[in-house]
Formats: C-alpha cells, structure tokens, sequence
C-alpha cells in the first residue's frame, strides 16, 4: 500500500508548482490555470485522507472545491475578457495603474 | 440521517435573502429604468426583513445541519453588523450609481447574495460552509468591483481582486485539506479535540493553521497578505469599497475569531506569534504608508490595513475582554469607515468622483456640515475621544494587556500616535485651508440618512454606548459565558 | 489699630490715589502725596518718642502664608533700630516729595512719579518695620522694584532702562543669595521670625551643612556662616559693595530726587540695616564677620579712588555713596553695628543734601551734569552752593558736621577690634583723605573758576539760561538737610545714639588696650581730611595743569579709575556676553537643532520609511502575490525555526 | 452635595457644551457675531458664577472627594461616570471658568472670521477642560483629556498664525502621542488595581514596585509632554505664537496644567515608591527646564515666544515643587499653577492687545509704547514683573513655596532652581525693554490704548495678580488638607514627616 | 501495483502540470493541463473515488476547460515577450525554501497507521454513490444550497463581466 505521505507529498508538489506558475508566469490565463493545479491539489489531498480514514465526507469537500473552482473560471475568464477589451492584453504587468 | 424541519426555519434569514436576490433579479429585467431607485428600496426592505427574522432567532444556541451551521447571539451579531452594514450601504448607493453610470439591476442581487456569503460565514459550523460562504461573497465582490466596466481602474481592480482571491482561497483550502487529514473531520468543534492532542501529527496541523491563517488575514486584510487592498479599494466603485472594507471584513473577522478560538485555541502559543507578527506588520504598514497617500481611498484602504492590525490583536486570548473588543472593534469601525466612504462617494469634481485627498481641501469653507462629518470619522478611526474609534482602540488596548501582552500594545500606541497624522491631515485639509478645486458635495436624501445614521452611531457609540455595550455583553454570553 | 500702621499706610494711599488716577491729576499729584508724606513724617516721629525708652512695639496685620510648618504673617515692629530709621527715611522721604515738587515740575511724569515714591517710601518703611525675614525679603525686592521703575522715568531714552534694568538684575542677584538664605535660615530654624531665629541661634551654632550631598559632596560647612554669607550677598546687592556695585552708579540716569532718596540716603542702606537687624547670627560667625568688614573695606577704597576721576556731578556723588556704605558695612564687619548705624543716619541727611544740591545744581544748568563744564556756580546760587559746602564738609569728616561723629567713630572702632582692624582703620583713613579730596574738588570744579558753560553748549531743556537759584520748593529741603547734616552728628553723639541703639543690638568690645587712644585717632582722621581738601584746593581750586599732567603720568592709574575699574567691561565679557550667546547657540542649534530637530526627525523618519515601504506596491499582480507566499513560507519556517 | 438639586460638576461640565451647540444655528445666520459673542460671554460668566458655589458650598476641612457624582457608564470594564473634587481641582477649575471669559473678550476684536465656530470651539474646550479637573474615573478622565485636543487643534489650526499648520499638528500629535502611554497605563492599573477605574479606588492599593516605575513613567509621558517638561517642550513655542490670543491663553493657563494636575493626582498618591523613586530625575528635568527656558526666552525676537519659553522657565518650578513631597514644595507647585496661570495667561492677553493693533509679535517692531499707550503698558509691566516673581504679586508666593519646599528637599536642587529668578528678571525685563521703554518711533500701524473688551479681560486678572500676592492664604487654605492627605500617600509611614521640619 | 501506477499517475500529474507552467503558448498550457485533470482522475480511481474521477473528467475536462480554450481562441493572444516574471529567480530561490520546509514537515509527521482511529462506525464503503448523494443531501444540503448559489452568482457574475460596457437595454 502507498504510503499517506506520497499523497501528501504528491499534492504538496502540485501545489507548489502550482504556486510557482501563479508567481512567474506573466500570461494572465496560464496562471489562472495555475491556480486550478492549486485547487487540484487540495483534492488530491482530499482523496487521499478520504481513502486512508475511510470517511466519505471527504469526498464532498471534493465536489465542493470542484464546484467553487468552476465557479472562479467562469468569473474570472469574465473579467479577463472584460479586461481584454480595455486594454488588449494579457499580460499581467500590463495591469498596473493602481499602485503604490 | 436525521434531518429535521428546525435545520430549514434556523436558516430561513438566508433563505430569504436569496429568494429576494433572485426576485430582483427577476424585477430587473421588469422594471423600466425611471423605476430602478425602487430596486433599492427593496433592497433595503428586505434586508430589514432579514434581519428581524434574524432579530428572532437570538438567543438560541441552535448547531444545525449536524454542526455545519451554527445559529447562535455571536454570529447575530455579526449578522445584525452585516445587515447594518449593506443597508448603510445601499442608501449610499442609490444616488452614486446613477451619478457613476452604473444601471446594472444586478448590483442589488450582488449585494443580497454577498451579505448571505457573509451570514453563512459567520454561521459556518464546519470549515467547507465557511469555504462556501467566502467564496460566495468573494465573487459577488470580485463582479461588483468590476461594475465600472467602461473604468480601467475599476476592472483592474477586480482582476487583482480576483487573482488573488483566488489564491489565498485555493491557500485555504490546502489548509483545510491538512486538518482535514489530521483529524479527520472539518466542523470546527471536531477539530478542537484533535488539535488539543495532536499527537504526531502536530506538523501538519501547524500547516494547517498557518494556511487557514492566510486564508484569514487575506480576507481581513492583515500585513503581509493585504497587498490587495489598497488596489482594489481605490478601483472599485466607492460604494463597494465601502461594503467591501467593513461587511467583508467584519464577517471575517467573526469567523477567524470562531475558527481559531474554537478549533485551534489549544494550540494558541503556536499561533499567538503569528497573530502578534500579523497585527504589528498591519498597524506598521497601514500607518506608515497611509501618510504618503495622495488618494483619499487608498488612505482609507491603509487605515483599514492599520485597523485590521489594532482589531487583529484582540484575538491573541480567547477571553471575554477580547472577544468584546473585537465585537466593540468591529461595530465602531463599521460606523467610521463606512461614513468615510460615504463622504467620499458624495463628493464629485467635475463629473468625477472627488477622491484625491487634495480635493477635501476647505472643504469647510463649502459645505460645513459635510466637513464635521468628515472630521467625527477621522478623529473617531484616529481614536479620539469622545468618539467611537476611542472606545474601541480602548477595549482592544484592555484585551491585550489582559492577555499580557502589554509591550504589543506599546506598540500599538506607537502606531495608533503615527496614524493620527494622517487622519490629522485630512482634518487639517479641510478646515484650515482655503478651498481650490471645484468639488461639490453631492448628497442625496437617502445619502444624508446614511451619514446621518453613520457619524451619529460614531458619536453615539463613543458618548453613551450602554445599550449597544448590552447588546454586545448579550452576545458573547454565549461564546465564552 | 494703633497708629503705627498709618506711619506706612499713608504713603500707601498717596501711591494708590495718584497711582490709579494719575491720568486725572495733570500736575496736581504732590496736593495728596506731600501732605501724606508729612503726616507719615510727622507719626514716625511720634513713633520714635514713644519707643524711646519703651519696648519693642509689635503688631500683626494679616497672616501672608501659611503652608506646612511654614507661617509668615505681614507684621509691623518698631524697636529702637526701626524707629531711628523711621525718622530718616520719612525725613528724607518728605523733603525729597517737597523737592520733587519743584524739580519735576514740567515732567510728563509728573504724578506718576509722586505716585512712584510714595510707593517707594511705604516699601522702605515696611521694610524697616518687618519683623521676619521673607516679609524683609519682600520690601527688599519691592524697593528694588521702585528703584528700576523710578530709575527707568526717563524711558525713552536708552541709558535708563539699560540702568534700570541693570539695577534690577544687579539687585536680583544679589537677592538669589538673600533668598537662599532665608530658605537656609527657615530649614534650620524652622521658622524666619527674627526673635525666635535669636531665640533658637544658640542651638544650631555648630550645625553643618553638606551642601552638596545632591552631587556626594562631603565638604561641611557651618550652617551660620552660610546664612550669614547667603544674607550678605544680598546686601552685597543692594547696598552696592564689591563687586556687585556697578548698578549704582548707572542708576544716577534716574531724576535727582530719587538718586538723592532711594541712591543715597535709604535703599541702598537696607543691606546694611538687615545686617544690623541679624547681628546675633553675624556675631555668631567670625568668618562671615571678616568677610562682610573686608568687601566693606575694599569697596570704599575702590569707590574712593573711582570717584577721584568722574566728571559726572551725579556719579561723584554716587561714588561717594557707595565708598561711604563702604564704610558702613565694614562697620558692620567688625561689629561696630551702632557706628555703622549712626553713620548711616548722619550719611543719610548730608548725602540726601549732597544729591539735592547736585540736583538744584543740574536743574539750573537744565540738565548738564558734566562739571567742567560748570564753574563759577557760586556766584548765582548761593544757597545751593553753602548747603553743598555743608553737606562736604560734613560728608569729609571735618568737625563739627555730622560726618566727623559717625565716621571718627567707626574707624575708631575698626581700630579697636584688633589686629586686622588696624588695617581697616588705615583703608579707612585712606578713603577718608580720597573723600575729602574728590568732594571738594567738586566742589571747587563747580562753585568757583571760571564760567566754562556757554549758551550755545546747552544740549537740553529750553534756550539756554544763565544757572539760577532753584525756586524755594527746592532750596527748603535743602536747608533743612543742611541743618541736620550740622547737627546730626553732634545730637547723636550728644543724646547717646549708640546707647540708644544697644537696646536692639550688641555694643563693639575693644580687644585689648589701644595703642593709639580715641583723640589721636580722631584728630589723625580730621587731619587727613583736610589735607585731602587742601591737595583739592591745590589741584583744582586754581587754575591748573597738573591734573592732566598727572594723569598722563599714571595712565594706567588714571584709565583704571576712570574707567571704574573695568568692573562693567569685565561682567560684560565674562556674564553678559557669554549668557546671551549661550542662550542664542543653545536655542538655534540644541533646542531648535537637536531637540527639536528629534521630533521632526521622527516625523521625517515616519514619512521616508513610509515611501520605502510604499515602494513594495508596485501595481505589479504578482509582486502581491509572492509577498503573501513569502509570507506564508516564512510563518511556516517561524514555527520549524523559532519554537 | 449638589446646589439646588442640580449636579454642579455635571452642569459645570456640559453648560458650556450644550451652550456651545446652541450656538450652532447662528453659523448659518448672517451678521450674527455680536450677538454670538455676547451669548459666549453670558455663558461664560454664568459658568464663572455657577463654580463659585463650589466654593461656597465646598468644605476645605476634608481631603474627601466632594461634589461626588457616580453613574454606571459603560457597562463593560465597569467604567463609571464619577465625578468630585478636592480642594486641588477646586482652585483649578475656578481659575479656567474665570480665565474664559476674557478669551472670549480678548478675541472680540481678534477673531473676524468664522466667530460662531470659534465660540463653539472654546465653549467646548472649557467643558472638556473642567471634566478633566473635576473626572474621578479615569477613563472619563482621559475622554476628556484627549477630547479636549480636538477643540484646540482646530482653534490653532483655523484661526491661527501663517505656521498654525505645523505647529497645530506637532501640538496635537505631540501630546496625544504622550497621552496614549497614559491610557496603557491606566489599563494596566485596572488590572492591576482590583478592576476598576476609579481614581480615589486605584490610590489606596499597593502596585509592585517594578509596575510602578513603569506605570510611572507611562504617565510620566503623559503629563511631561503636557507641562511640557524640558525634553518635551518644543511643540509649546509653535504652538502658543501660531494660536490665536485667546488660544495662547488657555493653552499657557489651563492645558499646561493640566500635566501638573496628572502628577499630583495621580503619579504621586498612585505610584509613591515610582515617585520617590524618580525624584532625581524629575528633579534634573525639572531644572534644566528652569534653565533652559529661561535662556531660550532670551533669546527670542518674538513676544509670544518669550513668554512661551518661560511658562517651561515657570512649569518647571511647578514640577520641581510636586516631586520635593513636603507640604510647601506642593502647596507652592498648585499655587504657581495657578500663578501661572494668571500672570502668562494676562501676558499673552497683553501680547495679543498688540497683535490686534499691528499683526506683529516682533520685539524689534516696538518700543517706547508707554508714551502711546500708557495704561496698557502700565498692565504689561505689573505682569511682567508678575512673571518675574515680584514679591506683593502672586508669583513670588508660588515661587517661593516651590524654592522652599526644595531647599528642604535637597539644598542643591533649590540653589539651581534659584538661579531661575535671576533668568526670569533677565528675559522679563528684556521684553519690558524692548516693548515699553525705549524711544517711540511711529509706524503705519495706530497704537491707541486700551479699548473696553480689552479692559474686561485684563483688569480682572490685574486685580487677582495682586489680591493673590496679598492674601495667598485664600488659596492656600484651600489646599491645606488635600495637599497633607496627598503627601501622606506618598510617604505613608510617616505622614506628618514633612510637617516637621528638620534636615 | 498500486505502487506502480501511483508512482505513474503522480509522475504524470507533476510532468503535466509542469508543464502548463513551462509552455510558452497558452494552449499548449491548457493540453497539459488536460491531461494533469486525467490523471489526477486516474489517481481517484486508486483511491477508489470512482464518482469523482468522473466529476472530475466531467467538470474540470468538460466544462472547465472548454470554456478556458474557448477564451483563449476568443481572445486570440499570441504569446509575446517575456514568458515569465522579472520576479521569477526570486521565486524559484523562494520555492527551494518552501519545498524544503514543506518536505520536512511531512517527513515530520507519521500518517499511518497512527492515524487516528476512524470517527465513524459502521461506515459504508468508499465510493459509493449512492452514499455520496445520501450525505450530500443531509448533512451537507446547506452547502450544496450555498454551493449551488455560488454558482448561481458566478453565472450571472460572468455575463456581467463579460458583457462589456453595455447600456443595459
């Protein structure tokens, strides 16, 4: 049997990957992107802890974040569209008038 | 799995709320556009409907849904707070949206649904409800900071907000999952028993706290994780910001205080340090660099940075002194910030809202009234007697010498003098300066009721605050008896 | 309420009235203050048959202050000493109102003054009739008060208020010490009524004081000496001794009447009074006793040798003054307080004479006081001139005037009292040739020669008119003066003034036999006094060039005392000076620099840290978000690192 | 007690305040100046009038807190509403409801724009002022303490000079900076304290030395800045010659003693070891704040800064006076208070006579003015000379107490101390010198003498200058027993020990 | 076996999802990141959640993801200039830091079998359905009211965003 800690391992790798991506990349749609390996993550966690403590109610956490993830995209590709319009770009250090 | 009636009739303030939400979503598409100031008085009426259904449930200590939701006076008070809060503020909207272009029906749904994000927040029994309820309120926030769709700032403002919302909540939710997998459940009274005796797993629950911490000071916007604020207060529409820095932050403040009071108080001499870093880095920030601002939300963002610090102290020990200062905290500082906002958003400078710190100058000498408001909320959030905002810095002062922690509240007088100067210097502005730019005061006769309701609660609360004091003593009776 | 009280209330209401009202009197102030003053006259000398052969009279007025253990009540005392006073200064203090009256005539200030000196006179009789220290201290200071504003009549122009102010703060000074003596006096004694201080001075005659404990001093010091010392320092002040005397001479910008009542005859004698009054705590002392006879000493022979050269008629006369309280205080210093006294009333009269005269003198050369350019004045003012010669003779000892009794007496009792008082004597006798020198040369400057005034020299006043004789106003207190300065000397001496007086104080003891017995002493003094009036007559009594000769002989001599011996130079340099550039560099570059350049450094520092810190918003999304991760990193390595 | 029925602290405290908001609707109306002022006026006196019956209906045989009020405040913290005095905040609070009307008259002519507001202001200000004096809790205490900033802070800031900016704001931040260290330690002696706010409670406990010193220097902050003690002063120059005269005055004459009045009140009965404890080092402030004002006043060019520097030259003679614990170093402390109070408050009046006829403080722009104005500079001059402690006027007795009180306390201390007189006569005649001798040049500006508001404002203070120098026994008498109680808190073991003279 | 296909799946997950990180174009990003969504489905069906690895292709594959390319073909941006963040050496160093304090806290801990005992008796099998629906319904109908009005709020919050500066009507 896989030990829990790969799992957590696992998931802590993803996260922080994901973390890295949301960090580095300048591309406003990859790091949303990003932010779905976070939240991919965080299941993954879920799972597992789900499997090793055999509780179901893990699973709706799950269900949950993949709601609330889905969510997000929606809102946030709507307001990168809406962005888009006004300034024709996707780059996030194009986003800085309010500063300082 | 028993499910019981109760669970529904507990809830039934959010219910209605949702079903008036959908209802003007509905009344939106109905009514012609000469009629829509009467979707904000809908808005109101049926928030004061909420509330008195609210009104009728305290008192009972009712855990619901099997824990997840918990009814109890604590989380009606922050309720009775938020409704207060997005009444305050829908009487401010009404001439601003007109004023700002803004003819979207859905403002008022947003508001409605955020405020149940921000009930279900408070009530939250389990940490996945909590989740729910932030994410509710956070995206009906994330779309109303964007509503000046045609304003860069504004959309930007919403991006930022969003991104990094979505951050902090994908943060939070790692956190969670660690809990979750060192206790092996999610309701904030079962964590407690684990995190007394955590055993081997102590690190991950560390982790856990930590990540939930961010979570947390992200929404209450605590220094390091309040680089968000300034931004998107000054994008948004003021209204917004305006609900934004007191219902959202209030209501997380509610539930950071249950989370971490209840669930992780056994473990409080891990978190005590971090709470102690994040209230000295907030006050250290949100004063220091609201003295440079030239923009007067930007300044009101620092200072609820600042404040965020002061209140953020008073969760250092779970005792009635401090679960009173930051019940007396929150309650002030709605009032103060809230009318801030609310004199900020009435002032328009040649078809634009008036909002750098230069337009206020001499202001006395045009609209006098206007500018005595102004200076109770600035001497009330600098912490003034005999204004509100000295009480409440007071009972916080009390909680942390209380909890023993007495060289913090050194430093949070070091602070709370150097804060005084820029709040100072809005006063100054005002009164001793002659008037330059052309900014007219622009309020409406529902504006002038939620000024009136604002400075007058700041007086009040600071002058006689007995029976809110009772309210409050009530409250937390429960909480911690 | 016995009459006593009125003897200083009467002045105090002549003050009040004109005081208040002054704008109302338009020239009219002397019709209240003169016949006021007379009646005060007229008590004290009422007061002074009745305490003749009584006791001591006591009368409280009003408890002052009471706090803690402290109590001091504003009371009146007339003894022996209080009395004889009482009858100089109110004497002196009527003729002078009865001069004013005609001295002032014309002045803008006119009853402002009369309001001035009727405030002066109450101050000086209160002072006389106080019965403790600090009601003492406070008639002390007010004196001081009417001096600088009487000296300061003339405000507009800028040498009186310079010497007002330096009155004041010369006077202040030496008040320090008085002051710091009184709280000496009431921490030892618990109490600063003089008879209960006699009282309790046997008990604490061998206190010490470590007066620097604050700072681990050890050095103890005996307690009366410091008190007596403290106390002296503030007659050092107002009686113009060494080396806090250059007020004194500043002063004479004042109007005459007021250099002639407040400079000469009784201000300036209150330090030599309250060293009489304490004599029990100065006889306790011997330390304090040389340093009062030696600073008396030397300042009679400096003032001596300084007048010797001065040009000013006034200063000549102050210079005087100041060498004769000399005298007095050195009297005081070897106990000869009954000399001291007796000389005090004598040099009171003929000194108030002295000044008048000089006055009258001034007045009818509208305001020149520069006596080479006098000369000749005899001629047309005859009484001025003969009650000057009088009031010489007698301020240079020359029998039968009054000057001879009180003078011959002190330095015959300077003589007695051992082997330093021998070098008193001499400093004595010395001073006592200087004086008859330079008044008479005064006198022979001014009354005989020639006219060396012309009409066109005349700065002040109207047209320039040949000098007159003074109007009777002035010429009648004169006279009157001129009548005491004759007889005083020999009615004292005669009536047994030194009797009278060791009532309320302690008679000198020779100490061992005299080598010289008092008739030689007498007739060695007599004679060097005349020897100095002939060496005047003989340098300036014709015309003559040996002054300047002399003069360029010993430069060095003669710009000594010309220049007063540097004495306001040299506090220029080493006080005045210094304190003001202190006080400039301390304000511009600590207070302003350092001081508060710290609280607006503060401020700075707020704002410059507030821009650096603002700098971390950059407008740049994940600039944000890597703070909140490093955040979170760095609270999770707080807790594997720090706990 | 009560007079009438009616609570006399409570109405002291809220007449002028409910007066003040009265006089709101006026801002609107035109012309209204005369009458606002009048009304001020008439509030004013009726104030004055009204706390005379404290002394009529006081008792000063007792140390006992009269006139007690205590309501339940807020409800939390059992902070009360608790008001009383003795015989210490009776003399105070009689000096600021006097003092009050002649800032109202004195700025009849000076104050042109804005009149309503200023009244306003001020009627507020002496509301706060005597809640501070007369406040028995401590919060209710420090409400009024800090809530009386706010009124200042916009009489400096509003009405003042071309520098009010700067100085009002280092005035405000400067002494709320200081206060917020005194709320710190009141909450700590809550605590500490048996959980309560009342003062005369908190008095009686006994606080761990450790706590003391730092609780005592918690307030020391507070009140030093408020004195201002030698470190601490330099707002108070800004501030008093940026301030409208009657500004000016009610800083110098009731604010300034207001940290005189923390320290009697509460550092001294509350913290006595703390107290003794620090004694040295009050004591060094306290006299190189004699000096040290004394010779800054020296060097000033402006009027309203002279007299700035010296009220540090004078407070620190009050300092001085409350840390030598005997009974005439304290007695002598209130006494100079009120002295002060008095003599800089008439001073900064006769300033702002001047400033109202030629806008400048300037020494240089004056002199001989006693020939132009000789009634007004016959009043400048008997100040001065007040200022300067000239015996027969009130500073002398205040003066000499404090002198006497340190003598006894420590020889050395009392020597330096004395060399403040000396200083005092130097800058005091200075000002005289330069504004009231001298020769007369005439300038644009006319001099006339004094007119009839300006006489209301000086003579009575004229005339208290000398009945105090007279008869400083109808303060003192008030003082007696309050003071004794207050130093036998101090030094408990042996009340009477100050009492009995000795070494 | 297990061994093997999580040492599979979890080396897929970490190569796709460093990926979405690494490629230039956004597209591309999104195809890794499809397939990071597949295999963290296949990893569900290990851990016997067999209902969320469907939700998880259905959702995150299906929905999600359509709508993000449909953005990223609407939007048609080309990738230009720098691909990363002036910041990013800062915050690879920062990463090194956190992925060596995130490792020594789980080498810290001890899963299993010191886990705590299960709160739950008699609990039905994992990945159950049914079971699923029946808690999803009870215990947690609050939050999946709330969750459904999220979405609710999203729906409209995306029209309202994506809209554009419209007069409405």
């Amino acid at each position: 049997m896989v030990p829990l800690s790969w799992y957590v391992g696992l998931s802590s790798a993803l996260f922080l990957i994901g973390l890295i991506g949301v960090l580095v990349r300048r591309n406003t749609l990859v790091v949303l992107l990003c932010i779905e390996i976070m939240l991919n993550a965080v299941n993954v966690n879920f799972v597992a802890f789900s499997k090793y403590q055999h509780v179901i109610d893990a699973q709706i956490l799950v269900f949950f974040v993949i709601t609330v993830a889905a969510a997000e995209v929606a809102i946030g590709l709507g307001i990168i569209i809406s962005l888009f319009r006004l300034k024709g770009s996707v780059n996030i250090d194009d986003f800085n008038i309010l500063k300082l | 799995m028993s499910f019981s009636l109760v669970n529904i009739l507990g809830t039934m303030p959010e219910i209605y709320l949702t079903f008036f939400g959908c209802v003007i979503l509905i009344l939106d598409t109905m009514i012609p556009n000469e009629k829509r100031s009467w979707l904000a008085y809908f808005t109101i009426a049926s928030l004061i409907f909420a509330m008195i259904a609210s009104y009728g449930l305290n008192g009972k200590g009712l855990p619901l849904y099997q824990g997840l939701y918990i009814i109890d006076p604590f989380s009606n008070f922050f309720k009775m707070i938020i409704y207060i809060a997005a009444i305050i503020t829908v009487l401010f909207s009404l001439p601003y949206l007109d004023r700002e272009d803004i003819h979207i029906g859905e403002y008022y749904a947003f508001i409605l649904f955020s405020t149940v994000g921000m009930m279900v927040m408070v009530s939250a029994g389990d940490l996945i409800t909590l989740f729910l309820g932030i994410e509710l309120m956070s995206l009906c926030f994330y779309v109303m900071v964007g509503l000046k769709k045609g304003s860069h700032r504004s959309v930007e403002a919403s991006f930022k907000y969003f991104l990094l919302g979505a951050f902090s909540a994908a943060i939070f939710l790692f956190g969670i999952s660690f809990l979750y997998g060192a206790t092996g459940t999610e309701t904030i009274s079962g964590i407690a028993a684990f995190v007394a005796n955590p055993g081997s797993l102590k690190p991950m629950i560390l982790l856990g706290i930590v990540l939930t911490l961010v979570g947390f000071a992200f929404k209450i916007s605590a220094a390091p994780f309040h680089m968000w604020t300034p931004d998107v207060y000054e994008g948004a529409p003021t209204v917004v910001t305006g609900f934004m820095s007191t219902a959202s932050k209030i209501a997380a403040f509610g539930v950071f205080l249950r989370v971490f009071w209840v669930s992780f108080s056994a473990d409080k001499v891990d978190w005590n340090l971090l709470i102690v870093i994040l209230s000295i880095l907030s006050m250290l920030v949100g004063n220091l660099v609201a003295l440079r601002q030239t923009n007067i939300k930007r300044m009101l963002a620092y200072s609820s940075i600042g404040h965020a610090g002061y209140a953020s102290m008073a969760l250092l020990q779970p005792n009635r002194e401090s679960l009173f200062a930051l019940m007396f905290y929150v309650f002030v500082y709605m009032f103060m910030t809230l009318g801030a906002f609310g004199i900020v958003l009435m002032l328009r400078k040649s078809g634009e809202e008036g909002e750098d710190i230069s337009d206020l100058v001499g202001l006395h000498k045009r609209h006098p009234i206007a500018a005595f408001t102004m200076l109770v909320f600035m001497f009330s959030l600098a912490g003034i007697p005999p204004f509100g905002g000295f009480l409440a810095k007071f009972y916080v002062f009390f909680a942390v010498i209380h909890a023993g922690y007495a060289w913090l509240a050194v430093v949070g007088i070091v602070f709370a003098a150097i804060g005084a100067f820029y709040y100072l210097r809005i006063v100054m502005l005002m009164y001793m300066k002659d008037p330059e730019s052309s900014v007219v005061f622009n309020a409406s006769s529902m504006g002038r009721i939620g000024l009136l309701l604002t400075a007058g609660m700041t007086v009040f609360l600071g002058v006689y605050p007995t029976p809110f004091v009772e309210y409050i003593k009530s409250s937390l009776a429960i909480f911690i008896p | 309420m016995s009459f006593y009280v009125l003897i200083p209330l009467l002045p105090l209401i002549g003050f009040l009235i004109t005081g208040i009202f002054w704008p109302y009197f338009k020239g009219k102030g002397h019709i209240v203050t003169v016949p006021l003053m007379i009646a005060s006259w007229v008590l004290s000398l009422k007061a002074f048959s009745e305490t003749m052969n009584g006791p001591a009279v006591h009368i409280k007025l009003f408890d002052w202050i009471d706090s803690g253990s402290l109590h001091v009540a504003i009371s009146l005392m007339v003894d022996h000493l209080t009395a004889i006073m009482l009858v100089m200064v109110t004497t002196v203090s009527t003729l002078v109102h009865i001069y004013t009256a005609g001295y002032m005539k014309d002045d803008s200030g006119y009853d402002r003054f009369f309001a001035y000196i009727s405030l002066f006179t109450f101050s000086m009789i209160m002072l006389l009739m106080s019965d403790n220290l600090l009601e003492l201290f406070v008639f002390w200071e007010a004196v001081g008060f009417c001096s600088y504003i009487l000296i300061v009549h003339w405000y507009e122009r800028k040498p009186s208020w310079v010497a007002a102010n330096k009155a004041f703060i010369m006077n202040r000074i030496g008040d320090f010490g008085f002051m710091l003596g009184i709280l000496l006096v009431y921490v030892v004694f618990g109490t600063l009524n003089y008879s209960e201080i006699f009282q309790k001075l046997p008990a604490h005659i061998h206190d010490t004081i470590n007066f620097w404990s604050a700072f681990n001093g050890t050095t103890q010091y005996s307690v009366i000496t410091v008190i007596a010392l403290l106390l002296f320092v503030g007659a050092v002040g107002k009686s113009a001794q060494l080396p806090l005397h250059p007020w004194l001479p500043d002063a004479m910008e004042g109007p005459t009447p007021i250099s002639a009542l407040i400079h000469a005859a009784t201000m300036v004698t209150a330090g030599i009074f309250m060293i009489v009054r304490l004599n029990p705590i100065y006889n306790a002392s011997s330390i304090a006793m040389s340093v009062v006879a030696w600073t008396g000493a030397l300042t009679a022979i400096v003032a001596a040798t300084i007048a010797l050269t001065q040009r000013d008629i006034k200063k000549i006369v102050a210079y005087s003054t100041m060498s004769q309280l000399g005298y007095m205080v050195m009297a005081c210093g070897v106990g000869a307080y009954g000399a001291g006294i007796f000389h005090l009333l004598t040099h009171g009269f003929f000194k108030a004479l002295l000044f008048l005269g000089a006055g009258s003198v001034i007045h009818s050369m509208s305001g020149e006081q520069d006596i080479f350019r006098m000369g000749g004045l005899s001629r047309a003012m005859k009484i001025t001139f003969s009650t000057m010669l009088i009031g010489s003779l007698a301020l240079s000892g020359i029998p039968p005037f009054a000057g001879f009794y009180s003078k011959d007496l002190i330095l015959s009792d300077a003589f007695q009292s051992g082997p330093t008082g021998h070098i008193f004597w001499m400093i004595g006798v010395l001073t006592a040739m200087l004086t008859a020198f330079y008044t008479f040369r005064l006198i022979f400057v001014v009354f005989f020669g020639k006219e060396n005034f012309s009409e066109g020299e005349h700065h002040h006043g109207h047209e320039g008119h040949a000098p007159h004789e003074s109007p009777l106003v002035m010429t009648f207190p004169l006279l009157f003066l001129s009548v005491m300065a004759i007889g005083a000397g020999w009615a004292g001496n005669h009536y047994d003034i030194i009797g009278f007086l060791s009532q309320s104080m302690p008679v000198p003891h020779a100490i061992g036999r005299p080598e010289l017995s008092e008739d030689s002493l007498k007739s060695i003094s007599v004679i060097v006094g005349l020897v100095g009036i002939l060496l005047a007559y003989a340098l300036y009594g014709k015309p003559s060039t040996v002054p300047q000769k002399m003069a360029q002989q010993f430069k060095w001599l003669y710009s000594l005392s010309l220049n007063k011996w540097f004495f306001d130079e040299i506090y220029d340099l080493i006080f005045v000076k210094p304190t003001i550039f202190l006080s400039f560099l301390l304000w511009k570059e600590v207070d302003k620099g350092v001081i508060d350049g710290i609280v607006n450094g503060v401020a700075e520092f707020c704002q410059t840290s507030a821009a650096a810190i603002r700098r971390v918003q950059t407008g740049q999304l994940q600039n944000y978000a890597l703070v909140m991760a490093i955040g979170l990193f760095g609270m999770v390595s707080l807790f594997l690192f720090v706990r | 007690m009560t007079f009438l029925s009616i609570p006399i602290l409570t109405f002291l405290i809220f007449f002028p305040i409910v007066g003040g908001i009265f006089l709101l609707p006026f801002m609107k109306m035109k012309d209204s100046d005369t009458t606002v002022k009048w009304v001020a006026v008439g509030i004013t006196i009726v104030e004055f009038i009204a706390s005379l019956t404290l002394l009529i209906g006081g008792n000063p045989g007792t140390y006992q807190m009269q006139f007690a009020e205590d309501h339940l405040w807020i409800p939390f913290a059992n902070i009360h509403y608790t008001l009383g005095i003795d015989g210490i905040s009776l003399v105070l609070i009689i000096m600021t409801t006097l003092l009050m009307p002649m800032c109202i008259f004195t700025s009849w002519v000076g104050i042109k724009k804005r009149v309503t507001e200023f009244m306003i202001a001020i009627l507020i200000l002496e509301g706060a002022m005597i809640g501070v004096f007369a406040a028995m809790d401590f919060i209710l205490f420090y409400v009024f303490w800090e809530a009386m900033l706010i009124p200042m802070f916009l009489i400096i800031g509003v009405w003042g000079g071309p520098n009010r900016i700067y100085a009002t704001i280092k005035f405000f931040l400067y002494t709320l900076a200081g206060s917020l260290f005194l709320l710190l330690a009141i909450i700590s002696l809550y605590f500490k304290g048996g959980h309560t706010f009342n003062i005369v409670a908190l008095m009686g406990q006994h606080y761990s030395p450790v706590f003391q010193d730092f609780a005592f220097l918690a307030l020391f902050l507070a009140f030093a800045v408020k004195v201002p003690m030698f470190p601490f002063h330099t707002w108070l120059p800004d501030a008093h010659v940026e301030a409208p005269t009657a500004g000016s005055v009610i800083l110098a004459s009731v604010m300034l003693k207001m940290g005189a009045y923390g320290f009697i009140r509460f550092s001294l009965p509350m913290f006595p070891k703390a107290s003794i404890f620090f004694t040295g080092f009050i004591f060094a402030l306290s006299l190189v704040g004699i000096i040290w004002g004394a010779l800054m006043a020296l060097a000033q060019e402006d009027m309203k800064k002279l007299i700035a520097y010296s009220s540090v030259s004078h407070m620190g003679f009050v300092t001085l006076g409350i840390f030598v614990f005997n009974a005439q170093g304290v007695e002598g402390a209130i006494l100079q208070m009120i002295n002060h109070g008095v003599t800089t408050g008439a001073l900064f009046l006769c300033v702002g006579v001047l400033y109202d006829r030629t806008h400048s403080r300037l020494l240089s722009d004056y002199g001989g003015i006693a020939k132009v104005m000789p009634v007004f500079s016959t009043m400048l001059v008997i100040f001065s000379l007040s200022s300067l402690g000239l015996p027969g006027l009130n500073s002398f007795v205040g003066e000499f107490l404090v002198l006497l009180g340190a003598f006894r306390a420590n020889a050395a201390v009392g020597v330096i101390a004395a060399i403040g007189i000396i200083l005092a006569a130097l800058y005091m005649l200075y000002l005289l010198s330069k504004v009231v001798w001298g020769k007369y040049e005439p300038r644009s500006w006319a001099l006339p003498d004094m007119n009839r508001y300006e006489w209301a404002s000086l003579l009575p203070l004229l005339l208290i200058v000398v009945w105090l120098g007279v008869q400083p026994n109808a303060l003192l008498s008030m003082l007696h027993v309050s003071v004794t109680h207050l130093i036998g808190q101090v030094n408990p073991a042996s009340p009477l020990a100050s009492l009995t003279g000795g070494f | 076996m297990e061994i093997l296909s999580f040492v599979y799946f979890g080396g897929a997950i970490l190569l796709s999802a460093l990926m979405v990180v690494i490629f230039k174009n956004p597209l591309y990003s999104a195809m890794s990141l499809l397939s990071m969504f597949a295999h963290v489905a296949g990893l569900y069906i290990i851990l016997e959640a067999e209902f969320l690895a469907g939700v998880q292709l259905l959702v995150y594959a299906g929905a999600i993801l359509v709508l993000y390319i449909f953005v990223v073909m609407l939007l048609n941006v080309q990738a230009q200039g720098r691909v990363l963040q002036k910041q990013a050496p800062v915050v690879f160093v920062a990463a090194v830091v956190a992925a060596l304090e995130v490792a020594f806290l789980i080498s810290r801990t001890h899963f299993y079998p010191e886990i705590p005992p299960v709160p739950h008796p008699g609990v039905p099998p994992l990945g159950n359905t049914e079971m699923i629906g029946m808690v999803l319904y009870t215990k947690y109908l609050f939050p999946f009211e709330i969750a459904s009005l999220v979405l609710l709020v999203a729906l409209v919050g995306a029209i309202v965003m994506a809209k554009g500066k419209l007069k409405f009507r």
